[in-house]
Parts: C-alpha cells; structure tokens; sequence
C-alpha cells in the first residue's frame, strides 16, 4: 500500500495537484497480516491549489482486507466511496479483522456509502494468468489493478505510471514491466466498465502562480538535503554521527547515500557515541550533525551540554514521536518540546527551531546549520514522524538564492607569544572565535569543566556566574538574525491569536481559515530565541490559544516568559496529527 | 619542519596530580615520545590533538601544548572517532582512566578498536576511581577493599589485553607509569601503527591505592614478575635472564632455562605481528605467580581502518558520482515544471 | 582543614551550640598546594540557638599558607581574627599565592582585622621534637596545634577531642594519641599565653526546648539513612544501583557500609547500567535507588521515561552540582530542576521532592521512597552539594513514629481463567497493583511500550490519550497525601511573599528574620506535585519573589501553573549558596 | 510442582515476526527447553523472567506466558542484572539482538559477562538491525550493503563469541536458529550453568539479511561448513564425518581424516571445562574457508558469581553486625543528650 499511495501522490503531483501525504504504519515490520493493528495506510490528500493537510476525512478509501476496513471506516466521508478486495472478505478474513457478524459495512455503520465490492485478486490472477509470472508475484500485483481502478476513478492517465514502471524495473527485471502494465490497464478497464462507480472525481489543476521546477519531497530528505545545501554554502564537509531509531532514520540513510558530496555518515554505536563523534568533528571543523527520536535525544543530554560549555556548532535533529519512553514509535507527536528547551543539567541554553512542513525541512535544516556555525552553538532542529514520512510539492529552489555561511574562523596568525583565548567573544554577538586543530600556532583546550575567556580553568564564583549569562545571552542574541514574526492569517490585532509551532502548521492554516478574518494565526519556527516581536505581537490579543501536539508544554514555555497574558491551551496526545475539524471546533470554543 | 623537543609539548599549566602520582611519569614519556614521532612521521605540532575523559588522568590535556579536548566522562574515544574521521590529517592521541575508559567508556572502546580507528589511547590503569576519591573500578582485583566496597568487591577484573583481543585489537602494549624507556617506545610504535593503538600504563595511585602494582614495578623483585615482550627477540625474563616462555603442547608455560631439559633453543621468539590471536591472547592473559606479566608490545598487526575506510569510499564515490553539487542534486529523480 | 573543621564542629555540638557546616574543596585531589586554586576551605557556623546556615562572613579565619588567606579574606568580618602561621608566610609561599607586595594583609585590605600571625610550624615540631614521630608525621599535626588554639579562643574543653583521638588511634596506631593530645594541649597553651589574643568568644549553648539525643549528620549521610528507613518501614529490601559522581558518591558509599540491614549496592559501569540495574531490582520488588548528580541524571533521562512507562516505584537522587555539562563538579548549585521536572522524552511526568537542608534530607529521602512505593512511580529527590557535604545538629528519631509503607500489592490468587490486568487502576489514586515475579498466576509483562489496561500492546489513539492522561493524573493527586504549605515566617497575607526551595531554606529563613514581619516566607519541599493549597496561598499575597540559585527555574514553573500571578526572580548561579546579606537586599529591593 | 510442558511457556499474544523469520524457531526451542529445564532444576513457571531490550527478537517476552520485561534498547542485560540481584531466587532470561547487545548495550553486555552475573543470555545474531528496516550491525560483514552503508560497509564486525571470551566469560555457545534441536541442548545447558551463560543463535532476517548464514544453514553443504563441539568429543565434521580439527603445534587446523597422516586418533577432543582460554578463543575464532564454523557449547567453566558474592556478603554482614535496625544506626557513633 505504501508503494502504491506514493505512486499515485506522485503522478497526481505531476499532474499539477497540490498534495499531502501521510503513511502511517504499525510498529511490527511485517505485522501479522489481516489483523486491526497490522494495518498499514497511506493517506493522501490532493486539491487544485495547496493543500496543507494529509486531510481528515477521506473521499476514497481502499481497504484490501476486513482489516483495513475496521481499522479505518470511521474515517470515511459521509458520500465516500469504499473500495473493497471482495475476495478478502472471506470467513478467514472477517474473524481476524475481529468482525462479528458477516456483514461489515453494517457492523461498521458505512453500509450507506458508496461500496465497491470486486474481487481484485481474481481478476488480478486472471489478468496475468498467461504472463508466465509465478503466483506469489501475481498476487503482489494486486495493488497495481487496484492503482488502475483509483486513475479511473480520479480520471488519472496512466501515462506516468507507466514510465516509472519502465524506468523502475528497465534494468533487474524487465520481464515484470509488461505485467504490471497489463494489470494497471485491466484495472482501469475493469473500473470504467462495472456500473457501480457513481461518480468520477476530477480534481483540476489549478493555474499555479508560481512557475519553476517542482519535485516531491519526505520532510527528512528534505532534513537531508538542507544539510547538505549547508555544507556546500560554508564549505564544510558534512558529518553525521547517528545511531538509527524511527522515524528519523531516513535522513542517516539519505545522507550516506550522498558521499557524492562529501558527506560522511558514521553509524555509531549508540545515540552517545552519535553526538560524541559529532562532536569531536565539529571540534576539527567540520558541519557537525547528529540525527535522532525522542529516546535517542534522552541519550544525547549529557553530551548536548559539552557542545554548549566546548561553544561548538552541532546540529541535533529531532524527528519526534510518540513518548514517554519507547512509546509509540510509528506516530507522531510534539512532546519532545520540554526535553528540548531544559534537558540537560545546569544551565545549558540551546538553541532551537522548528519545522512547519515536510518540504520546510530543506530550509529548517539550513537555518538549523547556518545558526550553529555561526553562532558556536549547538542548535536543536525539531521535526516530527508526521513531517519526516509525509511528504509534499516542492517548487526547487536555485542554490545562488541561499546565503553564505560564515563561521568566525580565527584570522591570520597570532603575535609572538601571544595565546589564543578560546572563550574571548565579540562584543556584538557573544560568539567566540573558532581555530581549527592543524592551525599553527592557535592551540588551545576546551571541554566540559567551566572555563574563563582564556580557555584556563576556573571556579572563580564571579566567572562562573558571567560564563553562564553569556552563553544564555549569545543564545538570546541569535534573535537579532531572525526574521520576525509576521501573520500567517487574519487581522493583525484582536480577540483571539491562534499559536502553533512544528508541524500543526498545515493543520492549523486550514482550520483558520474555515473560520475566517475574526481569528487570526501566527506559527513559530525559531522556539528558542523567540522572533523578536513576539512580545509585542502578543500585546496586540486579548487572548492566546496555543495548539500543540502535547499537554501544553510550548504554552508553558510561552506563560513563562510573557507573565500575565491570557494563554491557553488546545492539546492532542494521541500519536496523531489534529484533525481540521477538531482544531475548528477548539478555536470557535475561545471565541 | 621545525624540529620539536619535549619543551614544546609542555603546556603553561601547573601539573595538579599528586606529588608522587604515576601519572607524572606517562605524562613525562608522551612529552618526550612525540618530538621522536614528529621527527619519524614529519608531523608539525599543530597536527596533534590530545583528547581525554574525566578523572584524574583525563587532566593530562591541559598539560600538553597541542590542541586538545577534555570531553566528558567515558566519552573520550568517541570525540577522537569524530576528530580523526572528520580530519584523518589530524593524529588523535588519548588519554582516559581504567574507569573511564573501561567502565562508562567500555562501549566506545570496544568500538573504536574494532573499527580499527587510527588513535592512540593511553590508558592510566590504576585499578581504582582517582578523581572521585578511590571507589573500585573494572581493573580492581577481585575483593579489593575500597570507598564503595568496604567488605571488598564480589567482582572479575576485567584484564584489559584481553577485552581489546577480543575485540578484535590490532595493537595493544602494556606498562607500568616508572618505566620511561619502554614507555617511550611503546608510545611511538604505537604512533607508527596504523590503526587504534591501546598502551596499558599500570599507574601507581599514591592517594587511593598505592603500591597496587608493587611487584612488578619495585626494582628488586620486577625482573621475575614481568617479561619484557619485543618482536623477533626471546620471551625472557628473570633477574639472571634464566627464565623464559615456551609452549609445551597446548599452553604457555613458564620455566627455568637450564631446568627440566629446557634450553634457550625451546624459549618462544616474540611475533608480535602473527594474525594467531590465540597465542597474544595468552601472552596478554598472563599473571602471577605462575606467569610473569607481559610488558611491552604484544600485538601489532596491520589491517584496514576506518578513517582510511571512510575517505576512500567518499573519494571513489566522488569519482563516479553524477551529482557534483546540491543544485544537481535538488533535480534529481522525479520533478516537474509548471510553466 | 576538612578533619579539623569538622572535630572543631562535631565538639561544640556536643557542647550545645547549634551549628551549620560547609566545606567547600577545590576540583583535584591534591590541588597544588599553597596555589588560590588548590585552597580547601571548611567553614563552621555556631550559634546558641538552631543555626541556619553555614554564615555569610567569619569572626575567625584561619589560614594556613597565604592561598588561603587570599582566597578567603573577603568573608571576614569587620571585626575579625585572622590566624595564620607565620611559617607558611615565606617568599615561595607568597609567590605561589600570588601575593605582589610583601604585606598580604595590606595587599587584601584586611590590615585592620585582629591579627594573629603564629609560627605554628615551628611551634608543632618544637611541641613533638621528643615525640619519636617521623618530621613528615609531625608536619600533619599543624592543624591539630591550631585546632587547639581555636579551642581557647571560643573557650572550648579539650575532652571531647581527647576522647575522640583514643577512639581513632586506640586499634591501629596507639602511639599517636599521646602525640596528639599534646600538641593540641600546647597550641591550647600557646594562645592562652601569648598576649595578641584580645578577646575569647563563648557561644553559650541555649536552653535546649527540644530534649532527647542528638548527633551530627551531613545531607549525604540524612539521605542514606532514610532510605534505610524507607526499606524497614515497607520491609522491602534496599537496592541501590549507582555510579560514583561528585557530591553524590558519599551516599553509595554510606550505603555499602550498611550490608547489615540489608542494603544491596551494586556500583554499575555507568549511569544508565546504575538506573536500569534500579529498575529490575524494582521489577523484582526491592526498594530501588539510583544516586547520582547532574551529567549522571542527564544519563538517566531515557531510563526514567521507561520507570515512568512501567509505572514502578523507584527514587532516583540527584545531588546536584555546579553545571552545565562538567561544570564545577565541588561547588553547589540548583540548575537541575528544569531537568528534573523536563527532562525526558514524550509526556513523562515524575514525582519531584526536594531537601532543605542536612538533616531533613532523611525525612525527604523516606518520603520519597514512601511516596514512590505506595504510588507505583519514580521519584526524583533533589539534594545539593551544599546539602549533602555539609552538616548539622540532628535530633535524632524513633523509627515508631514514622509511618508505615505499604505498597499497593496484589492480594490473593486469581480467579482460574483470569488474566492479571497490571495497568488497571485504583479508581481513587490512579495507581497500578503490583505483582511480583515468583508469584504464581500473576504473569504480565511491562515495558517502554504504550499498551492498555491489561498490558497489552496499543497504539489506539484513544488508549494513548487516556494513558497519558492517566499517568500525570497519578502523580498530580499524590498531592492528596501530602502536607500544605505552611508559613515559614511573616503574615499569612500581604504585599510579598518570599519563595524558595530546596537548600535555600537557611538563608532564607535567616534573611527575612532579619527583615521581620513586613515579609512572608514559605518554602516548598514538593515541587511536583505542588501541595494543594499552593494556588491558594499565592492568592494572599501581591507580589511573590522566588529565590533560588538558578536562572530562575521554580520561578518560570510557578509563572506557567499560576498565569496572572507576579511573580519575581532572585537568583544567583556561582556555584555557591547565597549570603544572607544579598538575600535581605534583594528582598527589601521588591518591598 | 506441576509438570510444564511447553504449552505452559505460550501466551495468548499473536506472534507478530514476518513469516519465516529465525526467531520463530528459537522461541520454540526455548518453549521446549524450558520444561526440561524445570523438571531438572525444579523450577515453577512464576520463577521465570524474560527480560529483553528492543528490536524484533527482543519481542519474545511477549510470547512467553512468564514474567516479562520489554525494556529499552540495549538496557536489558543490566535490567536483568538488577533483577538477579535483587532476587537471586528467580530465573532470568533474556533476549536480544545484534544491534541491541553488542551495539548500543555492549558495555552492559561485556560487565555482566565480567561480573559473571547468573542470567541466561539469548543473543540473536541476524547480523542486521531488524527493527528499523535493515540497517548494518556490529556484527554485519565487512562490505555489507544495507540502508546505512549504501556502498558497503568498511567496518569490522565482532565475533561475538571472541568478544564474550575478552571480557571473561564463562559460558559461551553457538548456534543456528533452524538447528531445534542442538538449541534444546545449549539451552539446557546454560540454565545448569551457574553464571553468565551467552548463547549466539545465528538467526535468519528474511526480509532486510535473507540468506546470511545460508552457508551454515544450508542442509547440502552445513556439515562442511560447520563443527558441533560437545564436551568430551572428538571435533569431527563434514557429511561423511571424515574431517576433524587437530592442533599443529601452535593452532588449530582442519585435517581431512585419513589424509596427510592424519588418523582419528589425532582428532582433538573437546573439553569446554578447560581453563585454558587460548583454545577457547581460537575455536570461537574460526570461520571459513579454512576452518568450520563452531556451533554448540564452546566454553563452560565455573566460577564465583555475581549474585551469589552479594548475597553471601550481605549474610555474613549481618551475621557480624551490631546494628540490626534503623534505630541502632541513626544512635551509633556520636551523639549526645540535651536533657
Ligand atoms: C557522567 C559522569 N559520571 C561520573 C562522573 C564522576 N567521575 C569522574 S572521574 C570518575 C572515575 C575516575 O576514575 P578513572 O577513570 O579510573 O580515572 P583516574 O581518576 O583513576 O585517573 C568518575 C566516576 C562524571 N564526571 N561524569
Ligand atoms: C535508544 C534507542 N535507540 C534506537 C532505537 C531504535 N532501534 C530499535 S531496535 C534497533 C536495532 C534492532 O536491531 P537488533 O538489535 O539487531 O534486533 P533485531 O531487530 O535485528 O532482532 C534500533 C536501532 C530505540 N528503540 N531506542
Ligand atoms: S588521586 Fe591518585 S590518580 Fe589522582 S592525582 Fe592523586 S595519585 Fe594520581
Ligand atoms: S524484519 Fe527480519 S528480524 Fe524482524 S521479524 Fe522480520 S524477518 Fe524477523
Ligand atoms: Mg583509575
Ligand atoms: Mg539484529
């Protein structure tokens, strides 16, 4: 199914939808097949304009056994279509899904949609029973008649599917491309020829306004690629020490397919050794990333403060999950936010940013590098299995639009005699200067232990208390290089202010926009330092509701900081993304 | 290149380890081991990098004039993995504690030795926690009576030539702090070594546990308990060099040369770059009273490294890639135009 | 010093006075003697009535080498002593101190102080020249000469240190008593005959209102102590899993002394081995601790989530240190809380308690224990370095009036057939039962994983939700078992209150004595949950000054529970606890 | 006590590995051993704890009917240890995988060994991170392609078996996940053992690392390819059982027998009891295309364990003590009266 969602997300994208999408699978690499919690989804969502949202509610749902019926009927919209594998359906079938009379659709309360009850997989066979395939393979095409019978439907040419087949499978298995073509088109065929199917849908593309090239993208490639596009604009080599957890593998694996670029991937033991080694690559100058998911991030604390007190650039990425603990590793969530601002010991500021959508990654991801180097300072990124699975259209950007990235290298040589002071800073910024090891004549140590400018020990209670406010305050500083804070929508003063942060963006944006000019809506991507109007942004409310993935905890952190506004909380704890509607009914609630 | 002198690896910091503390004389060893490592491999000052954990050992940075990272606990060995592979140009000298290294650390360092990474670590086995003021650590013999075992330890020592063997180890030489000379040239062929290097300095904790490595350090009684391993010369040891390692069947044995039939014909001829792990892991197992404890270097043995791994693999994907810079790699795959 | 500082202490207890103790040692073992840096100081405060805190500045100083002096003079007070032996005062001596004149006093500013200049080394192997003693072991007897003279000057009996000597030497070296004794009786002597002296303090012990037995007991020692109590009181054994950290080490190590109550302590590899080692033993059904200080807690982030997950009691102590990352491992400081109250990953809340000063750190460790048992939870216990290396006249309790413990066990057998459900809860407390491996029929398995009521696997959205909810619910209402706030000092309502927390409570306490009653004062030992009539009490006053030596943590946690409150920050982050004096100035700044 | 069969060890819980995974047939194996196990030992079902940490095989507690633990990643050798110690009563067993003991729980993994903490450990070696969706391992060969090493690998991979002699073990066996029966009997044997007993059962991934132990596993070709050692055995192999090991003089080598002088007679005998960790090592050592792989137990000595050394330390404590209660102790020392 996941190959078959992507397929159709891809070629609708071609086509000129604007689309969102949303995989969503159990924990269980091959979970058992045919039971509830073994269903694995795709969801996809495509409209004309932007669609900033994998969608609630669906218009289509295919379910290829019981299962994936019980596990999603309630999803379906009240004119829905359902297309079922009747062959599936069997006694078998029914007593996995945990069905408890022999009629489905009744049991589920969806016997009022529109149903479409084939027998894919006997056509499917039929379909290929001369093609010489094996039978295992044929069935495995099941998807692609099924795909065939969803291009009729959304009146999709299968033109592109059927080139993907012929470039996907040209080289290892040309023999399948025939087959699989044959299945599609019979699919389509058998769609258009049942008179079940009421109604075909055309979504139309819209006249987009902004021409260029344009690409789909998973927001951690997309993680990925904006480090990369890091490393090119400061010259750095990329290094990425990471030890694999879901969802945030995909950007470890992205990169190590990017050698091409320089990039060096180390698989490291553990989430420890992955942020040490980073680390001590930063230390001898390279783009220093680590890339993990909530437990891993709990691994990294003690090792995030030794890049906050050694005052070295590092990227931490975070692809949130469901938590506490293992939790739930195949779903989404934002409750990594806390761990993110104070987990660690000591006074220890980090900065931290947030990205708002899978394609946002790519520029999150470069702010994220860009902030580090030239701040000296570890940077926390935030994502989320949401935005690091889901995927979006994203216009390419050209290289030349991005800027430099200079890191405030040591210059020139020292004066005989002279010593390097690590820790002296400039005035402005508070950065400190960075000297590489293979530098002449700059030698110097850094470390965990508190330190005065001049890189010597120190316990000196009056040193001890300065060190700490400057690295608060070099944190705090960043804020001078960010944009500020503008309207995502609505007036910009009011009754109410909708505040999201991450990846309730999409979300959030349309849920508003339902509601319409009496609300309005501002989204955060830089969490720590905060954009540097927001104060002043918030002045303009009387009240402000914060969205979140989690108990409250950006709402907390903004109560904290601005005492005495009127700050309240609409949280969601359920390893799932908000619905729309769910968002609507909240805000409409505060007004 | 100039030519160095110990003087230069000397920093302008106050050496703060206890008067009388073996780390001294390691310290003393590395600042005169890398003037003659500079001199063999052609490298400038400003290419070393000396990265430590926490404890009292983990100190010996400061006292370096190089470049150098005191990281945190147990984390040493992974801070140089990120040096040498982000910058293979760089050589990673380290130095950590028996708890650092082999408590909190032992992930890490068992790691980096099968990697094969291409640092030297020192490791100041004291056989107790210094820096927090003499609690038991892995190397502590069993029953040991310290801080955290006031009716001794119910534990196995680690021994750590043998957890490096089996970790698949290239090189591992061991000593004791006293021993300048050996340390000496331990330290540089561990630097000529190409790949991760662990040296074993037995070290003296006056404050928490003197005297633990007494009978192989006090000059009267030393000559019998230890065997001073070098490559293609003789296992033997002994006061009068009358003792010697031979291999009677299936084992190691140690005897008297002249006794039981035994001449120096029989005595075994060092091989420290044999690929039989067997026979190191035997030699690095050794200890009283039937054995002398080995010193010296006890396996060096080549094979791939990892930094060298990783650069190659970059630079030959480099060649025959398609996609030079991140504009080509944006278009990459599947894209569209809107026009 | 240490071993002086702490006879001079453990007599003028036995005498009566209150007192309050703090020594405060450089990083090394050995630091370089004679250097500022390597100076180990160790201060007494003695009073008639109930001490509070270690004092802000000294009546007497003593000061063996000119390092010392440097390091120290500033806290004396205008009317001081200063003693120092002369012998120490030599050309290398100040060189090393870093002295640029030849007059340290002058150099200083402490030239009008009461000077007692005293060639104590001359005078120490003088007094032991017949004593057959080795010169290195006569050198060691410095500070008891000295400690002799301190003896006259606050008009102390000798007796007691007798009495202590022959208990120390008697088994292992007999022959140094007599040695001892004199040179003690002759520094003694010495200050009684020499005329410099002008006036002798007397701290004439109050009238005791509280009978009984005392003793004195440092905060590392208190937390051992009522951990052991804790094991009695439930009948549970101890098992502690730790790894040694400074300041935290000293309560492994008192632990490993009491095998005979039946203490298990296992010194783990690492951190992360010494809280999961915790956690089986608490699968197991020990009482079980992990003890460490902040990197070592940072290590335990992933572990507590899971203890968290599994819902089993478990006290993990944090005796915290000087931070970020290494920081400054021997001084004090209260940064941990943030990390503490956030850092995990996901929703993960724990319950937090935290000391107040030596001895209540074993009341504070027994509730903790107590509190984790019956409430099926971890509980983070937050000590300090000034908490747990100082030290103060305890009156010593009945383990009759100390509750109970019972944990919320499984009674019984089960019905045949019947699984055990060990996520059900108790209707009223929210708390899981707890069944123990060997008992037979009540197999179920726990983990990091979400699962449901009866333990198994779940990823069902509402499950998660309600879970999530369920657990911070739990540790919200063991605010029922817990006492209300009460007033420390001042009016029950009025224009400010002053907030503290933790090992503050001393000099708090004594600031706004000093104050009076414009001022109230409480000082919270619970800090997750808050007691109950928190929201309440707030409401009485105007303004509300948290004080804490911290950038403002509990102050930031109390804005995000009580939005509309003012509240204020006084903090201090030098690695050392606060003055009175800058207590009362701050206070009074906000009146 | 009831006789268990292995029923009695099955939950109700679904089994959710792929079809045709490895690990399927090492749960039967211990559902079946641990019956046997029971009847031996005398142990009841309740006295039973399956620990794990995460990944595919660390599933298994769930199908076990015992009690279980699903702890964190690479935690689970140290959850157990505390398990053991807090109640030396109970029998802990747990599972895990490559990447859970040796990557990210190896220092756990290497300090229980050392302790020789009294837990049966079920290391199930795929050579791949399952869980995640394939990616390489400690334990992945060298050059292997996964989703982290597009271009190979250029890493050493552990022998795990060599890693657990390294840091002292005292019991160590391999195996294959087909092989039930031979995995009956490893089985068996650890729980006997009185110690850290590692079993390395050579599983197969079908979905990210299908085929990696094909050479082993394969019945045309296994016999060739693998020698099952039992204590007090020849070490004869191959189909026709006409191949054996012998030792040369200093290794091991594989003869044919027969051939080149060589006769049964000649045939080494297994004896895993040895002390002699040499021979230990150079048998967990072998691997093709010279020598058999060894399956079976490969080392089982005895010696003093962890949990035991507490135990008895804490009695004999107790039985010397003078403080028997909180009370007695908050009163020792000094104190004084206020009247
Ligand atoms: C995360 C963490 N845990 C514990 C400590 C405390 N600590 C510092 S050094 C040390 C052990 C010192 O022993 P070793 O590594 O043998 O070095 P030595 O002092 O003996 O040279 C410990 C436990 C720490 N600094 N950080
Ligand atoms: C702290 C942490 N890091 C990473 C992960 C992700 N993770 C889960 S299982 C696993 C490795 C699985 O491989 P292995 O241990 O060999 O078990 P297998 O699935 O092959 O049986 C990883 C990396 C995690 N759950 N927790
Ligand atoms: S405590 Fe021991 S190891 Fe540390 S400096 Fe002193 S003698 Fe050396
Ligand atoms: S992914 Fe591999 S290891 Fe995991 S269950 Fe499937 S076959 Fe087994
Ligand atoms: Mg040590
Ligand atoms: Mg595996």
């Amino acid at each position: 199914m996941q190959l078959t969602g992507s397929l159709f997300a891809d070629m609708s994208a071609i086509y000129g939808n604007g689309l969102s999408t949303f995989p969503d699978y159990p924990a269980e690499i091959r979970a058992p097949h045919g039971t509830v919690s073994g269903v694995s989804g795709f969801q996809v969502h495509i409209g004309s304009g932007k669609v900033n949202t994998p969608g609630d509610f669906c218009d289509l749902l295919v379910a290829m056994n019981p299962a994936a019926l019980k596990a999603n009927a309630k999803w379906c919209k009240r004119h829905a279509m359902i297309l079922v594998d009747e062959d599936a359906f069997d006694e078998t079938g029914m007593k996995k899904a945990g069905f408890l009379t022999d009629n489905p659709f009744t049991e589920l309360g969806v016997e009022d949609r529109t149903l479409i009850v084939s027998p894919i997989t006997t056509l499917t066979k039929e379909s290929l029973k001369d093609s010489g395939m094996d039978p295992k393979a044929i069935l495995k095409c099941k998807n692609m008649f099924t795909l065939g019978m969803a291009c009729y439907i959304y009146s999709r040419p299968l033109e592109y599917i059927y080139s993907y087949l012929e470039k996907k499978f040209a080289k290892k298995h040309p023999e399948v491309i025939e087959p699989n073509k044959k299945v599609l088109f019979d699919g389509f065929n058998y769609a258009s020829n049942i008179q079940v199917i009421p109604n075909t849908y055309t979504v139309v593309p819209e006249e987009h306004p902004e021409k260029g090239t344009y690409r789909n993208i998973t927001g951690n490639q997309a993680t990925a690629w904006g480090l990369l596009a890091a490393s090119e604009k400061s010259g750095l080599p990329l290094f990425c020490g990471s030890y694999p957890i879901t969802p945030a593998t995909a950007i470890l694996e992205e990169l190590a397919i990017h050698k091409s670029l320089g990039a060096k991937t180390l698989q490291a033991e553990d989430e420890i050794a992955g942020i040490c080694t980073a680390i001590g690559a930063a230390y001898a100058g390279n783009l220093a990333v680590t890339t993990t998911s909530g437990p891993g991030l709990s691994l990294k604390s003690e090792a995030m403060g030794l890049a906050v007190m050694a005052e070295l650039p590092l990227v931490v990425v975070d692809v949130q999950r469901g938590g506490p603990s293992t939790g739930l590793p195949t779903k989404t969530e934002q409750s990594d936010l806390n761990q993110a601002l104070f987990g660690r010991n000591g006074e220890c500021p980090m900065a931290v940013i947030a990205a708002h959508s899978p394609a946002h990654c790519f520029d999150a991801a470069f702010q994220a590098a860009k902030i580090a180097l030239e701040h000296m300072t570890p940077v926390m990124l935030l994502s989320e299995g949401f935005l690091g699975n889901g995927s979006e259209p994203w216009k390419i950007p050209s290289m030349k639009d991005y800027p430099e990235i200079k890191p405030p290298f040591v210059q020139g040589i020292l004066p005989e005699g002279e010593k390097f002071r690590p820790f002296e800073r400039d005035p402005e910024t508070l950065v400190r200067r960075w000297a590489l090891p293979g530098q002449r004549g700059f030698e110097h140590r850094v470390g965990g232990l508190e330190k005065n400018h001049a890189g010597v020990l120190s316990t000196d209670p009056a040193n001890h208390a300065l060190m700490v406010a400057e690295r608060a305050e070099k944190v705090a500083r960043i804020a001078r290089d960010l944009p500020v804070l503008t309207m995502q929508h609505g007036p910009a003063s009011g009754a109410l202010l909708v505040v999201g942060w991450g990846g309730t963006y999409g979300h959030i944006l349309t849920a508003v926009r339902e509601i319409g000019d009496a609300v309005s809506y501002v989204h955060f991507d830089y969490i720590n330092p905060l954009p540097a109007n927001t104060e002043e942004l918030f002045s303009r409310f009387g009240k402000i509701l914060v969205c979140e993935l989690n108990s409250g905890q950006f709402a907390d952190y903004l109560r904290a900081k601005f005492p005495g506004r009127d700050i309240r909380k609409f949280n969601k704890v359920q390893g799932q993304p908000f619905l729309v509607g769910e968002l609507v009914e909240a805000i409409q609630k505060e007004m | 290149m100039a030519t160095l002198t110990f003087k230069d690896f000397k920093s302008d910091q106050e050496v703060r380890w206890c008067p009388g503390c073996g780390d001294h004389a390691v310290l003393a060893a590395l600042q005169r081991a890398l003037p003659k490592v500079s001199q063999a491999l052609g490298y400038d000052k400003e290419r070393y990098v000396v990265v430590s954990g926490i404890g009292c050992s983990s100190r010996l940075p400061y006292y370096m004039d190089t470049y150098g990272f005191h990281s945190i606990h147990g984390r040493a060995t992974a801070v140089s993995t990120g040096i040498k592979v982000a910058n293979p140009w760089l050589t990673v000298w380290q130095a950590c504690g028996d708890g650092d290294a082999l408590a909190i650390g032992g992930n890490h360092f068992i790691h980096a030795i099968r990697r094969n990474i291409d640092i030297n670590i020192i490791l100041f086995n004291n056989q107790i926690y210094g820096l927090t003021k003499g609690q038991y650590s892995p190397t502590s013999k069993f029953g040991a009576i310290t801080k955290t075992s006031p009716y001794g330890t119910v534990e196995h020592p680690f021994n750590p030539g043998s957890l490096v063997l089996g970790a698949k180890g290239t090189f591992f030489a061991r000593s004791l702090d006293v021993e300048l000379k050996l340390n000496e040239e331990i330290m540089t062929a561990a630097a000529l070594h190409d790949g991760c290097s662990v040296m074993e300095m037995l070290t003296n904790c006056v404050i928490f546990n003197d005297g633990a490595h007494k009978t192989l350090s006090d000059p009267s009684v030393k000559a019998d308990h230890t065997v001073v391993l070098r490559h293609g010369e003789k296992m033997i040891f002994g006061k009068d060099r009358d003792r010697g390692l031979i291999y009677d069947g299936k084992k190691i044995r140690a005897v008297h040369i002249g006794e039981g039939g035994f001449t120096e014909e029989d005595i075994l001829v060092h091989d420290a770059h044999t690929d039989n792990i067997g026979i190191h892991m035997a030699l690095a197992d050794m200890k009283g009273p039937d054995y002398p404890v080995a010193l010296g270097v006890i396996r060096d043995v080549r094979d791939i490294t990892y930094d060298d791994g990783v650069r190659d693999q970059v630079k030959s994907v480099m060649a025959k890639a398609k996609i030079h810079n991140v504009d080509e790699l944006l278009r990459s795959g599947s894209t569209w135009e809107v026009e």
